[in-house]
């Protein structure tokens, strides 16, 4: 099993003084994700909401 | 032969087949993602020369490979969609195309991020930086072409049209670009990093993320397909009667 | 000469109009009646190819039309609301392009049939010179020129005078005892010397 | 014109013709087609040297892409007056309509086209590159490369046109479209330039270039052809 890197948290944050550039680039990578997972959730509500009130439309 | 290319086109057959499978590759693309990212970023020794710059290499190189089969994958959609003109492939090209255009883009800011440490630039001119910018310039066409028109079929019928001639044009400009690049810098310094002889334990956390963002890809895509479906459908029997069961809790 | 069956359309939420079948064959003159909106353009841009948003099936002569479509549009003429006209061009240039296209080149027929519309004087002159009338007039001075068994025509009457109205009436139904057939939809009160079928799109509803 | 009054019927070349002709004289009776491009082309490169310095040096360095990029602009704007009279009068549905085959009359629609306003670019390149002192060496690439290069832009501008003809405000989406596209027409065209000035031949990046050109005149008119149906539907 490899063993942990870095001596310390601290140590593990500075990422060997690139902490900007790679925490950077991952916190695009992540907050791309997380859209990529909210955004499907809101707009499946929104075309069920959609389609639903559509269908009361339609019965009267 | 065409009988069962309209059946496996029928969106709700679509529908019907994920709804059991979706669950699992979300599970499966979490783990992937946690383990191949937390061994990368924690696990895997700095490398000599960069340092532990390196790391971002796990999600640029998937996002790059990504965002080119993406739009692979948006092609072979539109061909279905406008040579048989199965509407399925058309919601699932739709899908394609926001996804492609962030792993594009994605690839363009951990690239640029990873250059600024390594060669003291945020842009550099090399040859795969720049076909992946006219990569998300092609997305964003894509996009902005499909949303422009006012009836949906002919903006899934011009945006196909762009993506086959997109997809005949790419390698094209990757080419020509390759060569512009060779007339003014030498050879792309990023490609020298990822080809290295990397040894097993720097590749194997490579290897999960990878999967890890081909499974993300796919589980996006089938939500976002799912969407698709139901907005599409919403005229036919089963999407009503679907929608109107109490279990659908949203 | 065209068949439809099972023609649905669909547009902006509304169903225009659904398992809709006819047929027409030579001799007769089938007039598509319907308020604005329901569906008279669309169902004409349907027949004639331009539209492709449609479900069901359209057959020329029998066969698939996208088996023949080189024959269809050779045998079919459609109108549509624009002229169809250049207006920079004169009626002689855009009427010999008008002939190019359908496969020959006859400038005594097109003098015949400008004279026959009454527009031999403006022959040379461009269009935009001319009024809306006359430009209509131009345009369907290309009916005696298509040599098209169908005629699909929009709203032909519009902006024509009552003399070019009655010439007109004369010239479908005579077009129609000739052999040939003719769809149209109009909102002026046909006085047709041939028989008139009529399909209305708005009592049939979108069933 | 011939009175003799016999009907001849046309073969699909001498029906090209007439499309040819009726291009040409569409657009040569709305001259604004034919000359603001070029002003356009002429006054976007005399900008360059008022908005840098004035020094041959500078200049001549960045003379060959500063005539690419503005005579690809010039020929995307250009493309305005190719679908969009047909397309309002209703004779773009004629030509759809017509059993004469799209493919052909398409490609002698953009051709005519180009020779109205991609050849005069062309032909005015020269005095252009002599305001951004080009090193004399350089002129005839430069020429050779627009030469093979205007009609491969202007059919892939024809693609876009042909996407947007039938949106309301479709000037910038085009250029969205089709700027692309056109990179590597630019890259290798500008390519040739740079090669000369450094001394190396430069018949290999016109053979590229006219591979180019062949691949987009035999492929362009499908995609055109599809993209008219779509938005004439």
């Amino acid at each position: 099993m490899p063993q942990f890197q870095f001596d310390s948290l601290g140590d593990f944050l500075s990422m060997g003084g690139d902490a900007f550039f790679v925490w950077g680039a991952y916190a695009f990578f992540a907050v791309s994700m997380i859209w990529h997972i909210i955004q499907p959730g809101m707009q499946r509500r929104k075309v069920i909401r959609l389609v639903r009130a559509r269908m009361q439309r339609d019965q009267q | 032969m065409w009988q069962w290319l309209y059946r496996l086109g029928s969106p709700k057959l679509f529908y019907d087949m994920t709804t059991g499978f979706l669950p699992w590759l979300t599970i499966v693309t979490y783990f992937l993602l946690i383990v191949g990212l937390v061994w990368g970023l924690g696990f895997v020794p700095p490398d000599y020369q960069m340092g532990d710059n390196f790391r971002i290499a796990y999600i640029h190189i998937p996002m790059s490979v990504g965002a080119m089969g993406i739009y692979a994958m948006m092609a072979c959609m539109a061909a279905m969609h406008m040579i048989w003109n199965i509407k399925l492939a058309d919601l699932v090209a739709r899908s394609c195309a926001a996804l492609g255009a962030t792993y594009c883009a994605l690839s363009l800011v951990t690239g640029s991020l990873w250059g600024k440490p390594t060669w003291g630039t945020y842009w550099i001119w090399d040859a795969r930086l720049t076909s992946m910018l006219i990569l998300l310039f092609v997305f964003i066409a894509i996009m902005a072409l499909r949303s422009a028109y006012d009836s949906e079929n002919s903006g899934s019928k011009a945006a196909s049209v762009l993506t086959l001639v997109g997809v005949v044009n790419l390698p094209i400009i990757h080419y020509s670009v390759v060569w512009w690049n060779t007339l003014h810098q030498g050879d792309s310094i990023l490609g020298v990093s990822s080809q290295s002889a990397n040894p097993p334990e720097v590749w194997s956390p490579a290897f999960f993320v990878g999967l890890g963002l081909i499974g993300f890809f796919f589980q996006a895509l089938i939500r976002r397909t799912r969407n698709e479906i139901l907005l599409h459908e919403r005229r036919s029997q089963w999407v009503q009667q679907l929608l109107t069961s109490k279990q659908l809790q949203e | 000469m065209l068949s439809a069956s099972g023609l649905y359309c669909e547009r902006d939420e509304r169903v225009l109009f659904s398992r809709l079948d006819f047929d027409i064959s030579a001799g007769r003159v089938l007039q598509i009646q319907g308020s604005n909106g329901s569906g008279k353009t669309t169902l004409l841009r349907i027949l004639c190819g331009l539209n492709a948003d449609y479900e069901g099936e359209l057959r020329w002569e029998g066969k698939l039309i996208n088996a023949t479509v080189e024959h269809f549009r050779a045998g079919m003429f459609y109108l549509g609301h624009s002229p169809g006209i250049n207006k920079a061009l004169t009626p002689m240039q855009n009427l010999r392009w008008f002939c190019a296209n359908r496969g020959f080149a006859d400038d005594a027929a097109i003098i015949a049939a400008l004279e026959e519309f009454g527009l031999s004087v403006y022959r040379d002159i461009p269009c935009f010179q001319m009024s809306a009338g006359q430009q209509r007039r131009v345009s369907l001075a290309r009916l005696p020129l298509s040599g098209a068994s169908l005629w699909i025509l929009d709203e032909p009457f519009t902006a024509l005078d009552r003399r070019a109205v009655a010439d007109l009436e004369a010239r479908i139904a005579e077009h129609a005892s000739s052999g040939g057939a003719v769809i149209l939809t109009t909102h002026h009160p046909l006085q047709l010397s041939c028989a008139l079928e009529i399909i209305n799109l708005d009592e049939r509803g979108p069933q | 014109m011939n009175l003799s009054g016999s009907r001849q019927t046309l073969g699909t070349g001498a029906s090209l013709a007439a499309t040819l002709q009726r291009e040409l004289l569409i657009i040569l009776r709305s001259p604004g087609d034919i000359v603001n491009p070029l002003m356009f082309y002429v006054i976007a490169v005399s900008l360059f040297p008022l908005g840098g310095q004035a020094d041959a040096e500078w200049l001549s360095g960045i003379a060959a892409g500063v005539i690419w990029v503005t005579a690809l602009l010039a020929v995307m704007l250009s493309m305005e007056s190719l679908f969009r009279s047909d397309y309002e009068d209703g004779s773009l549905e004629q030509l759809l309509l017509s059993p004469q085959p799209l493919y052909f009359h398409l490609l002698v629609k953009v051709l005519g086209h180009w020779l109205l306003t991609g050849l005069p670019l062309v032909l005015l390149t020269p005095v252009l590159a002599m305001m951004l002192a080009l090193p004399g060496e350089a002129y005839w690439p430069l020429l050779l490369g627009l030469l093979l290069g205007t009609p491969t832009l202007n059919l892939i501008g024809a693609i876009g046109m042909a996407l947007t003809v039938g949106l309301k405000r479709s000037g910038v989406l085009l250029a969205v479209l089709v700027l692309p596209l056109s990179i590597p027409v630019l890259v290798f065209g500008s390519g040739m330039v740079q090669t000369t000035l450094n001394g190396l031949p430069y018949t290999g990046l016109a053979a590229v270039l006219g591979a180019l050109l062949v691949m987009t005149v035999s492929l362009a008119p499908l995609a055109i052809g599809a993209a008219l149906r779509i938005s004439v539907n």
